[in-house]
């Protein structure tokens, strides 16, 4: 039965192997030589560093196209146009579902064709040498991004590589991406991921863990994503992370999403160990954007004046052309450059909000309910809570696609535009939490002088790309 | 006749909030709704329609690749046995397409009804509705002529 | 000896009958004729109704090019695709330096050559019908904006011809614009402008007048800005009018932004008469612009989320492309929008932020410094104690070009962002408040480890447009 | 020598904050500062440089006509009696126009040096007090050699 507990080093060593044959570039990595080359990176090329070293929030846009070339030119731009502080590389999707022959063919007709046939960098597929040729021209700290459930090879060829820090887990690129891997399955394997995460740490070579704070984007309440960052940092701290970034995606509410960020660095240097180094991220909002440019800037705009209140380590922005899907180079920049303006006017400034606390205190009482309930539902580990606690239903994800999630919970905004839980199923909370909730959504219903129902949740989901935070009824108040 | 309804994310799109709303909007109008969930393959929306003897398939599709994903739908339909009214929604086509293109396209492929995404599931319903009860009375009225 | 007085009836048909003789198209202007038209006009064309009764923020752009036809086109784009709620006919320069001549000449060749040969829309050459044309094509009300120092003729042929609202003051449209018109002499032109205002309001055509809150547009103190607001209504209402919208510029910092248009709206109050309904318009900042659109859309948002928790009755938007001059129709557009979704998002949240009551206090006992040296030097006469207040520079206005104003008080921002007075030269003001400022700014000079000096200001007025609220020394803290 | 700097914006231009940052500059480095303001013509320059034997005129444009504005200056200048260093700044073109092009011109018309509106005050100070060193020493030189 898999549990919360460290991978051992021979069993380290039989699944690198065996990993590392599932394509020809695994041969290439060699891990003494790889701490040679992470040693030899300077200073400013190294994530965990440069991050927690940070004065302000630093900001990182996501980009990945298929060609090496490409992908240097573009982030060469994100940094000297955008002023990236840190940059991103976007995985393919191909290599997200571990289908390298696939990304292989991709990638090849890229580089015949000059075009991106690929939504992503397939890393696997450029191997250890063509990620250390990356590394090497852009000359700040560079992530990998991507949603994989079974992201072994990908770590073991991007840590060989030199990337220093690395997204995802076993729940955050599971129950958002993908119906049919259990939980089990990628628990297990992110338990290699963060081993070697670990292995690498010990060495003095630190990479940074960052849990995918958003999960399905859309309407998450604070305290179940904030649940999910715990443990995912909790089961990386196990296998020997030191760096971890715990993340979260931005609901629109200044004050529940600065009250949610203070809770989640708060839980998060709570519950992870005392050797962790915890920082934040913020992710500007992760739901449907205005089909309109204009629109799209008031939005990113709102997330650059919660970030300069709320002053998260990182900040992972958005571009003006969300609406359309991959940005261009110039748009990202944009979404950059918009985010700084806002941060750099508001960050002097003092802004000390009503309610903060109040709301923080509320999202540590959920968040602490949501931990209780998987610790007991795992006798106290925390792997076999989690598989328990969502087979139950007492932990839950509104709108997940995955089998392994009820997806049954389902939130709404209450009258103040604070996400809130109109339908709790399973979900564990105490009842005075519940009564709070009701009342709170009451209130907006009577404002609205309709009944709470489902259409509230269906109005609120398209409500900011319809230009409003509350999905009020049209024509209403 | 049986107001069930399948609902479901056809091909390997991961798209939930849709179909989550649809089933919440069809099972408040009365329907009983059986929801696949996403990435479910035309032999799954077959099987369940046959299993619980679904009066319409509903097909979610949001990432654009819709058209190859429902080739051949409404064959697999038939050779289970299944004989439901189908509607098809969501971003079908990749790109900023006509849309009155992009019907013809999936009505072609024998879809009764093609909604874009900004439909309003209220529309669907009320669409769903009304097809189900003049259904119901073409074939009570071919059973009377017959 | 002119006084706070209202105009004689047998005067203002004197001085109508002189200034119509000013250019051809005066004749065509016949009062009681244009209170019939004004009559004819439907509820969603009167400005100060729509005004008034709005149950948020409208927005309104800057918007003026020479031929009538374009304007129509432009003003039907700012409104459809822009979805202003108020709409702006800006005046060109030749106008506001009553050049009819020169402006006709200017009309005539944008009609040949279908260029822009002017910065705005000669109203004046157009005429009472060109006017009526424009006012019955476009399905919203529409307000002239100028910067005019003699408005008189403009006032008599756009209120006739169907205008209902008209920016511009003595001072507002003096000090900031002009050098060598004397304050006398414009207060005396636009006692005119405002009596004529009021003898429509008087046969229930409820002209609407918006003195010019931003002044210099360059780091002017709040309480500077609202004592002028307060002698322009003052004197507006003497005449007669009876919808005033008193405006302010944003300096960027949200508390004192905040508190500054609460202080507008509650002085206004007390000291306008009750018979006057007052309202507030906020303009997005007026300095400068940073050199790139995605900054500058950074800024404009700053402006919607201080609108949206302020809630003034009006905002005056600015475009992306504000650093090059005149924005083309999208960009105006997208400024508009932008906006409008960062207030449509925020509005209904509730943000109570601290401070805000005492830095409003603060500008509230400022401003009734200045308003009580305005009445000691005029014996109780307003327009006599703004004249001798300029002229001893116990009233002054910074960066202020004209002769008429000392033009020697300087600002620069305290350790927040908040404009405080640097150099107070003659202004008049409590010591204690002196000394608030004085320690705000030193708190400023402990951070930035130098001296307080000109530097700050000129370091202030840069900061906008170079990224930043606070001009920091660079490298600097 | 006189180390009095006539200060002013030419034409009809009302942009005023820059000469203000300008005056404050100048005065704080030691200069005695004449500020004309605003809207400052061609004689009122001259007149005031003559007036206070100034030893350089800094003139200010930046609403795109100062060489409109500029033409005959220096030639204004010489007639009145007035020989002193003189520098213009501002944003002088309309337009993205070619800076190098734009300080050609500018010199062709006798401005010893020409600004961006970009320039840091304190270059203009840093250059200002090295050409009136220089010039003094010419001075100096021409005086002893000849």
């Amino acid at each position: 039965m898999i549990r919360d507990e460290r991978i051992p080093a021979d069993e380290l060593q039989r699944i690198d192997d065996e990993i590392r044959s599932n394509w020809s570039t695994g041969d290439a990595v060699d891990f003494e030589e790889a701490i040679d080359y992470h040693e030899s990176l300077p200073q400013r090329k190294r994530f965990a560093d440069v991050l927690e070293s940070a004065d302000k929030p630093l900001l990182q846009p996501r980009a990945g196209v298929p060609r090496l070339d490409d992908q240097i030119e573009l982030l060469e731009y994100l940094h000297g146009e955008g002023k990236a502080d840190l940059l991103p590389t976007t995985i393919d999707s191909y290599t997200r579902d571990n289908e390298y022959e696939k990304a292989q063919e991709g990638l090849e007709k890229a580089r015949d064709t000059g075009e991106d046939t690929l939504n992503g960098f397939p890393a696997v597929n450029h191997g250890v040498e063509g990620c250390r040729e990356l590394i090497d021209a852009i000359d700040a700290p560079i992530e990998v991004r991507h949603g994989t459930p079974d992201a072994r090879l990908l770590a073991a060829i991007t840590f060989a590589g030199g990337f220093q820090s690395f997204e995802g887990g076993p729940i955050s690129y599971n129950i958002p991406y993908t119906k049919r891997h259990g939980l089990e399955e990628t628990i297990e394997k992110w338990q290699f991921v963060d081993r070697l995460a670990g292995a690498y740490t010990e060495r003095g070579v630190r990479i940074n863990r960052e849990p995918f704070g958003p999960l399905t984007g859309t309407l998450v309440p604070p305290s179940i994503a904030i649940a999910i960052m715990l443990v995912e940092g909790k089961l990386a701290a196990t296998q020997g992370v030191r760096s971890i970034t715990l993340g979260y995606g931005q609901v629109g509410n200044i004050v529940q999403d600065v009250a949610a960020l203070n809770a989640l660095k708060e839980l998060g240097n709570e519950y992870l160990p005392d050797e962790v180094v915890v920082t934040t991220v913020f992710h500007e909002w992760m739901g449907g954007f205005p089909p309109d440019e204009a629109r799209a800037n008031g939005v990113i705009s709102l997330g650059g004046m919660t970030a300069s209140i709320a002053q998260p380590d990182k900040v992972i922005t958005k571009s003006p052309q969300e609406f359309q899907g991959v940005p261009t180079k110039e748009a990202n920049s944009a979404g950059l450059r918009t985010t700084r303006q806002v941060i750099d006017m508001a960050i002097e400034q003092q802004i000390d909000i009503d309610g903060i606390e109040e709301e923080q205190d509320l999202i540590e009482r959920e968040t602490r309910c949501l931990m209780d309930t998987i610790f007991e539902h795992g006798d106290g580990d925390v792997v076999q809570g989690t598989i328990q606690a969502f087979d139950s239903g007492a932990l839950d994800v509104p709108f997940a696609p995955s089998d392994s999630a009820a997806g049954a919970v389902l939130p709404a905004r209450d009258d103040d535009g604070r996400v809130r839980i109109f339908e709790w199923a399973d979900l564990e909370m105490d009842d005075d939490i519940k009564e709070i909730h009701k009342a709170r959504l009451s209130q907006r219903a009577d404002t609205e002088g309709r009944d709470q129902s489902f259409r509230m949740v269906a109005d609120d989901v398209d409500a900011i790309s319809d230009g409003k935070l509350i999905g009020r009824p049209q024509g209403g108040a | 006749m049986s107001q069930t309804v399948v609902l479901g994310v056809i091909g390997s799109d991961a798209h939930v909030v849709g179909i989550t709303i649809l089933e919440q909007a069809f099972n408040a109008a009365g329907f009983d709704v059986i929801n696949l969930g996403v990435q479910t393959s035309q032999e799954e929306f077959a099987e369940a329609a046959l299993e619980h003897d679904a009066a319409a398939v509903l097909v979610s599709s949001l990432y654009g690749h819709a058209e190859q994903d429902c080739q051949g739908f409404h064959e697999t339909l038939e050779s289970t046995g299944v004989d439901a009214t189908t509607y098809i929604g969501g971003n079908l086509t990749v790109g900023q397409d006509d849309f009155e293109e992009t019907r013809a396209t999936f009505e072609e492929l024998g879809f009764d009804r093609v909604f874009d995404s900004e439909t309003d599931t209220e529309e669907a319903v009320a669409a769903l509705t009304q097809d189900l009860r003049q259904r119901t009375q073409e074939t009570e009225r071919a059973t009377i002529s017959s």
